[in-house]
């Protein structure tokens, strides 16, 4: 098995998809010669041409729409969308149009198709391209949003999603695109939606994360075993619409402490569902305030100051010494 | 811009050549039929609303030519993406009166089409069609079938970026498309003259590179013929085109609206003596296809069948309340399924 | 003091900013000759003419950026969405420009512009008429998010927009704005955005809610106190951002019980961020898990079906028992 | 459409009538000055970005033409909405070299402009500024002010539904606004063909009612003409226009872009044959107006200017983390202050 990058483990599993169903189309800027601009869809055009691999024009409201037309008609369009800071324009036709077309015509139609996108800061990268919009994404009836945080977890979930029979938006954290590195198995095999994934067990305290922050939450993890004997359990969200929250909540009522972690803005992110659902369903296990460890309540910084925003283990660590400490 | 194609006067005389389908009154009545049936729903819909037994809704009083003109010019294999106001395209397409009642009165079945399965449902955020429609089209090209979209919005709808985006993405992919502005020169209370400084619509479709023309949209031969060109012309590969048919909407906007606030009743009543039904009645009787006693009759069977379609509608069940949730997705995830239950078992213990 | 129904307080509002400031400016599709679909700009184009009420072409996302660039002059526009639903084309341009603009060119250049739009349902309305977008908003860091709940209130609190030096998002419950009235003073007096309004004093059980919900919410609180000797209070957030969370905290720390009520969909609802900063700043006061009464995860149904998907009083007045009665 | 406007050939003959500031050689010199300038500093730029400090960079190489031409035009009480290739254009205007670095750099001060003071920042999501513009110059209209406002965007702007809206409303409100399609031939790695079905991008002022015309866009003396008179027009209140300036960008779109992956040498080769400042530089030699001597003086304090500013830059302190928070609002709300206090803290005890 090839060690694989996020990006490459994404790629891997487009040509998989591509090759085991000749309904799957990409579209998208720059993702036809040019293989994306993070080369995600590198070496697509040259297997599939013109007719698979659209590189279209500069129009994110008008592509999301096509690609919805596209899904109406028995594709399954997945579209690249360049960042998901320019996913807001696409908002709408998601919204008024990819999410209901199943529901408003009683099955007669649907919408299988997938928005990815990169995600998340970190890439000291201009504005606009280090935006974490999940949260919107997962307020909307009808769709699905995933966030993988690993390349073996982005060729399953990837191949989950585009074989899946409803519109998926599809993050992708730019940061791991070639810092992450696993063994990726091209073996065909999806990753099932709406499963959160339980990277750690341990019995003091359930941290909660996903995509770019996994990583961080992970670290902090092992540094709490080490350095102050706290058995953190980890679990990566992966699917965060729809939620598995059995997952959650077994965990917290094991653990009796919860901290989310996530790098889009507090207020209204998803951190703030997840703890919701733990005050409604476990909140008689909880021995410790629920704690967020997000991004603040303003925009992301330019880059010189990008990483005093976005959480880190160290930051991580000590919301979870004090959620640990308290009694 | 060359003016736009007639083939009809107001007063009901060609004044052009006919085009073949026209030489054959059964086609001319046929069309005919549709749109007398067309108004006729439109009249019952209104009434229904204004004895609160129907939602707001949006007449096509006036504008039934291009409606009616642009669904008989296109094939069953062809898909249409109306906006929502074609009562009389996705009527002559099949969907049945009932089904569009249900819709009007708030009921989703009214989009589950026993007839044409592939059209697109009303569109109500204007003009946010347009890029589906480029979707469908391109969908056939990509399958090499002789196929075409045909997306129907209003004026307003072409300042929508939608819609700018929709014809350049067609025109860069050749997507066999037809759109058709069905200017009926108003948009709410805002008339075309506010809606752009560009002195016609169908030049919009130049900033795409693809072709675009003017019909008179009163003249249910001449949008027929016209659209029969373009969607030929799309089913053979030779890309999309934008007509812009001249109508006026006669109503208010929708049943919600007071147009009486925007406009006066002598600039309305003007466009009265260009209407399309009574135009080609007067051709129809001028050629004696068409007679009194025909014109009675086709008005008691139009009747009928409204008013039939209208005793199903409201005579029809509400759909129960796990139907809120059914069709949210293929399958139900578990947290929906338990908000389904919850809602069931909380609304059956009311 | 005029009875004033909720329409009619918006329209005062807009007169007597108008009045006192020539910078405020109306702009919208059919907000001129046609005083908006549902009045609210009623009579003042008569007033000021075409350049201070300016009637649109149909471009939402387009007068959104006219506002921001009128705004970063020194005007303030105060735009209208006719439905929250044909809001979401303006949420790219709200989120990538007006909601950075001062914080990009570091107070160089602002955008005090006021975006109104009719939110929720309840008035039978075709598709798309009504959505409930208030979270997304909630969730873009730079922007207040309003939400009126009565007429004196709509006509103080959109006074206080207008006059902010920074964007606002104002959502007006439709279903209001003909059923409810008040007396309203044409006093000019804005009402101070960022707070909470506590409209019902209690022991026993905090209510929280907004916009359209709050009628409902009362009703229930009254029927409690009068059928089941349960004193709820209850508060109208009002400014969902920036979020007075102190009122809240203090009340469920006084009540130990929260119950929230929004008619948007649950998950990642508005509602989850009181839920959340309860569940941090109040835990140990909780007796009772908190509980969320709200639409649910799936589309708001076409119109015959409306009144199953919304909470009502006594939706809300179950769930309050349940709270109560959990030991 | 006409040929594009031209008055140099790409040898820098004239091959059309001089303008009036083009009959003066200190105001050529000046506009050739700016033009090296730009170039200086983009050569500057992009050396920091490939050792590690400058974040990813837009080169204006072979645009400087534009850039430079169209804020020659513009008066200073006119403002800019550029998008994020017009260093020339911004320096022109007052913008300082240190700003431009910091802005690249990834700090908030460079947007801070102590010069032009109502121009917007870079706009980097493509095209959305285009609405923007249209509030600026309908602000002017407002207070019956002579200025205008100029947007520049790129040709893949030309597809984004933002730009048709804004085009569109400027026709309607006649606002003072100037367009500038800088078609660089390339979005990316999409050549114009790909964009677009239409021959020119100029046309796509007419689907908004507005002019439409196409300039040399490696021609300076053309570009600032053509944009004097368009402002003029705008300014004494006879509406909006787009000016269409051809142009094409030798470097890869950004530092983080391998143009090599979607275009060959040659193609690009071909275009430095073009280029502006050979062109502008070839006229003032034949002059007689320049020589070997002012080029390297020129060169010279070009570069100075230029390190100087890196050096500037490179010494700035970070801002403090609460800067992080400022400017959010104009005063900071409660929790965002608990926010700013709870990360200052936080990061001090680090
Ligand atoms: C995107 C959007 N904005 C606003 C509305 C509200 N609205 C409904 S119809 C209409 C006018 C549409 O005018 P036009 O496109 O000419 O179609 P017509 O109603 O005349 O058939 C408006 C503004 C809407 N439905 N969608
Ligand atoms: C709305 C949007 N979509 C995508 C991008 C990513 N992107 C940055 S520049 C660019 C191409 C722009 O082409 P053009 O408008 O011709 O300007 P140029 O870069 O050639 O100056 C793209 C796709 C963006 N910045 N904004
Ligand atoms: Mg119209
Ligand atoms: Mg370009």
């Amino acid at each position: 098995m090839p060690d694989l990058n996020l990006v490459q483990a994404i790629n891997l599993a487009l040509r998989r998809a591509m090759a085991d169903d000749p309904t799957v189309l990409v579209l998208g800027e720059d993702v036809g010669i040019n293989g994306g601009v993070f080369r995600a869809t590198d070496g697509l055009w040259k297997l599939y041409g013109d007719s698979r691999v659209l590189d279209t024009p500069l129009a994110e409201a008008g592509i999301t729409g096509v690609s919805i037309g596209l899904a109406a008609q028995g594709f399954r369009p997945v579209l690249e969308i360049q960042f998901s800071g320019f996913a807001y324009a696409c908002i709408d036709q998601i919204l008024n149009h990819a999410s209901r077309l199943r529901k408003r015509t009683m099955g007669r139609l649907t919408c299988p198709m997938v928005l990815r996108s990169p995600t998340g800061g970190g890439i000291h990268a201009i504005e606009h391209h280090s935006e974490s919009p999940e949260a919107m994404f997962a307020h909307i009836p009808g769709l699905k949003v995933v966030i993988p945080s690993s390349p073996q977890g982005a060729y399953g979930l990837l191949l989950a999603a585009i074989r899946d029979p409803d519109p998926i938006i599809f993050l992708e954290p730019t940061r791991l695109y070639r810092s992450a590195k696993d063994e990726v198995a091209d073996d065909g095999a999806s990753i099932p939606l709406g499963r959160c994934i339980v990277l750690r067990t341990g019995r003091d305290v359930t941290l909660v994360s996903w995509g770019g922050m996994v990583k961080d939450t992970l670290e902090a993890a092992n540094r709490l075993a080490t350095d102050h004997r706290i058995d953190a359990e980890v679990i990566d969200v992966a699917t965060l619409k729809p939620l598995d929250s059995a997952t959650v909540i077994d965990s917290v009522k094991r653990t009796g402490r919860l901290v989310v972690v996530h790098e889009a803005p507090l207020t209204c992110g998803f951190g703030a569902e997840i703890a919701a659902r733990v005050a409604h369903q476990a909140l008689t296990s909880l021995l410790a305030p629920i704690e967020r460890v997000t991004g603040c309540d303003t925009m992301m910084p330019y880059p010189r100051l990008e990483h005093l925003y976005m959480p880190q283990a160290e930051r991580i660590a000590e919301a979870v010494r004090r959620t640990v400490a308290y009694s | 811009m060359d003016s736009p194609y007639r083939v009809l006067g107001p007063d009901g005389r060609a004044i052009g050549a006919l085009p073949t389908f026209a030489k054959d009154v059964d086609e001319l009545t046929k069309l005919y039929r549709a749109m007398v049936l067309t108004r006729t729903f439109d009249t019952k819909a209104i009434a229904l609303q204004r004895t609160g037994r129907l939602g707001t809704y949006a007449s096509s009083l006036g504008q039934e030519a291009v409606s009616v003109g642009v669904a008989a010019a296109m094939q069953l294999s062809d898909v249409l993406l109306p906006s929502f106001r074609e009562h009389g395209a996705q009527l002559w397409r099949g969907v049945t009166l009932e089904e569009l009642l249900l819709y009007w009165g708030g009921d989703e079945r009214g989009n589950a089409f026993t007839g044409p399965r592939e059209d697109f449902p009303n569109c109500v955020p204007v003009g946010s069609h347009a890029p589906h429609a480029v979707g469908v089209a391109l969908a056939f090209r990509l399958r090499n079938e002789a196929r075409a979209a045909v997306c129907i919005f209003g004026d307003g709808a072409t300042s929508k970026g939608d819609v700018a985006e929709a014809l350049n993405l067609a025109g860069v992919w050749k997507a066999p498309v037809v759109f058709v502005v069905n200017n009926n020169r108003w948009a709410i209370s805002i008339p075309v003259a506010k809606q752009t400084a560009a002195p016609t619509l169908a030049q919009k479709a130049f900033a795409a590179g693809i072709p675009g023309s003017q019909v008179d949209g009163n003249d249910v031969i001449a949008v027929r013929a016209t659209l029969e060109r373009a969607l030929e012309r799309a089913r053979a590969g030779a890309g999309p085109s934008m007509i812009e048919a001249l109508t006026y909407r006669l109503s208010d906007h929708t049943t919600a609206d007071d147009a009486s606030r925007y406009r006066s009743d002598e600039d309305v009543s003007k466009h009265w003596a260009e209407e399309p039904i009574l135009r080609l009645r007067s051709y129809l009787f001028a050629l004696r296809a068409w007679d009194k006693e025909r014109e009675e009759a086709l008005l008691l069977s139009c009747g009928q069948d409204v008013e039939r379609a209208a005793a199903a509608y409201l005579d029809s069940e509400l759909q129960p309340a796990a139907a809120m949730f059914e069709h949210t997705y293929a399958e139900l995830p578990t947290d929906l399924v338990e908000q389904q239950t919850g809602a069931v078992s909380y609304l059956r213990g009311l």
